[in-house]
């Protein structure tokens, strides 16, 4: 009863995206607009400007900065969310969690006792996870010059810790973080660009601003690689700790 | 019309694409189901968006040493990253919501949680 | 007259076309074998060599580029990493107790 | 860029969409859709986006994948 109003809502909504779709400029015309403005500019500019010559690198950091702080408080305030629903209150779905029949069990139960994991997954993780380091960490630090940066690479090591807690179990991974650290961990993207923001202040008058004098260029690119670092180690917290809690709770 | 639409065959997808998920939004009842609609949905935003800055032979925005152009336009890119990295940050928070409606009602499916109220 | 250019073109195509006919070999594996258990056999045995055979093919495609290095580390990561992955999902539907498929006994 | 491989991924895509939403194992429909996001990632690679293509490989294919799976353990398999 309820399909048939889905597809007919589906195909209504389809007819006026394809009429729409129909009058756009033909896929890959050198003179559409998208191509006449801003980003022509930023093709021409962009390298001498933004000081990356991955212009995607460029716009993300340097033009549209403050899109890519915004962008950042976004995930750390998502985790801020799940670790606010998963803890708080849970004591009221205690006398609820059963109340189907469903005994939930624990982790203890759900491996076997004497084979936690199978030895060769164990040793194969081992084996990658250095070089799956050392990828992210080429990602990142490379990340103005070649395709990848901050975010890429901050979502390699998150899956990396995710891999590792999965095969090596939560008691050896959590130690990897000290929880003095962990906070700040999960805060650098944000604080990073607080940081930087501050000192292209103090240098340009203009919060995130970027120095263009070439005198200053060392500087702009230190500002940079900065932001990377602190995106990719806050993003891999942050993508690490949701998925900590989600599965503990 | 049949000839611009086949000339924009990227955005002819990614509309397809949008409307598959947002068949599965309304008619699936699971909510897990429904989340992985709406990805469906924004992953076809995301496609059509990458497709505007597409350019004929276009090499990707990267200025190294003998690159030479035409460039892909890196301002719909940017963006796009920007939201892919928005969307897995609701997913994850719409996933909490949803581990947390289990455990309290025992159930996900949508129809059985209105009856609940 | 067969120059050194044609035989790496042939080598290349004979990889490449090798590599390919495994990867249809393990799809086909996947849609017709009975039960679990021999499906990820199919997929991962045929998908580990051919990926490996076009990987090949790539590095004689390439030459001797720095580039190939990629390639071979590349290659090196498949040849790890997939038949773990067979391994994995095999031992996890074993210990949930799936049960092989038997050919019934008349 | 040759038009058959694009419509071959296209359809690719489209197929993928189809079988997340027809299936009833949401194990299985997280699996497809994991797919459908390593195809994403080629088509964006091959428009000359390879940031873009990095990013749904690592975050949309990868990190979304694993959450989904763990929210399926944690609530139910099938779909009624």
């Amino acid at each position: 009863m309820r399909r048939p109003i889905a597809i007919s809502l589906a195909f209504l909504a389809a007819v006026p995206l394809l009429a729409g779709v129909a009058g756009l400029p033909v896929h890959g015309d050198p003179s559409a607009p998208v191509h006449t403005h801003v980003s022509a500019r930023y093709i021409e500019h962009g390298v001498e400007e933004a000081g990356a010559s991955n212009l995607v690198t460029g716009v993300l950091l340097n033009y549209r900065g403050l899109d890519a702080a915004g962008e950042v408080t976004v995930i750390f305030t998502a985790l801020i969310a799940v670790l606010a629903v998963l803890t708080v209150a849970s004591t009221r779905d205690a006398d609820a969690s059963n109340h189907d029949g469903r005994v939930r069990r624990s982790d203890a139960d759900r491996r076997h006792p004497d084979h936690p994991v199978s030895p060769i997954v164990h040793f194969v993780v081992r084996l990658i996870a250095p070089f799956t380091a050392l990828y992210a960490a080429y990602v990142i630090l490379h990340g103005h010059v070649t395709p990848g940066g901050g975010f890429q690479g901050g979502a390699i090591l998150g899956g990396l810790f995710i891999a590792l807690t999965m095969v090596l179990g939560k008691e050896r991974t959590r130690p990897l973080v000290r929880p003095v650290l962990a906070p700040w961990m999960q805060g650098a993207a944000v604080l990073t660009f607080a940081a930087v923001g501050a000192v292209g202040a103090l240098l340009t008058g203009v919060y995130l601003g970027f120095p263009v004098d070439p005198s200053l260029r060392i500087v702009r690119d230190l500002m940079l690689i900065a932001l990377e670092v602190g995106i990719a180690l806050g993003g891999a917290a942050v993508l690490a700790m949701i998925f900590l809690q989600m599965e503990a709770s | 019309m049949l000839t611009a639409l086949w000339h924009n065959i990227d955005y002819v997808a990614s509309v397809v694409l949008f409307c598959i998920g947002l068949y599965v939004v309304i008619a699936k009842n699971n909510l897990i189901k429904k989340f992985l609609g709406l990805n469906i949905m924004e992953t076809a935003v995301f496609a059509f968006i990458i497709a505007l800055g597409v350019i004929e032979d276009g090499q990707p925005p990267i200025m190294t040493g003998d690159a030479h152009g035409p460039f892909a336009s890196p301002l719909p890119q940017t963006l796009v990253l920007t939201g892919i990295v928005v969307a897995v940050s609701t997913t994850a928070l719409a996933l909490t919501l949803i581990i947390r409606v289990y455990r309290r009602f025992g159930t996900i499916e949508a129809d059985e949680l209105r009856e609940l109220e | 007259m067969i120059g050194v250019g044609d035989i790496r073109f042939a080598t290349i195509v004979v990889l490449a076309a090798a590599g390919a006919a495994f990867f249809l070999l393990g799809t086909v594996g996947l849609l017709r074998l009975p039960d679990f258990f021999s499906r990820v056999h199919a997929a991962t045995k045929c998908d580990t060599v051919g990926a490996g055979l076009l990987l090949t093919a790539l590095i004689v495609l390439n030459g001797a580029e720095p580039s190939t290095a990629k390639i071979i580390v590349l290659a090196g990561l498949v040849l790890l990493s997939s038949p773990t992955t067979g391994h994995a999902l095999a031992r996890a539907a074993h210990r949930t107790g799936l049960v092989p498929w038997h050919a019934e006994e008349e | 860029m040759s038009l058959t491989f694009d419509i071959f991924l296209l359809l690719y895509l489209i197929a993928a969409a189809l079988v997340v939403a027809r299936a009833k194992d949401l194990l299985a429909a997280s699996i497809v859709f994991s797919s459908y996001g390593l195809a994403l990632c080629l088509l964006w690679q091959y428009r000359g986006a390879p940031d873009v293509a990095m990013t749904e490989a690592a975050v949309g294919a990868g990190i979304t994948t694993v959450l989904f799976l763990v929210a399926i353990g944690r609530t139910t398999r099938r779909e009624k």
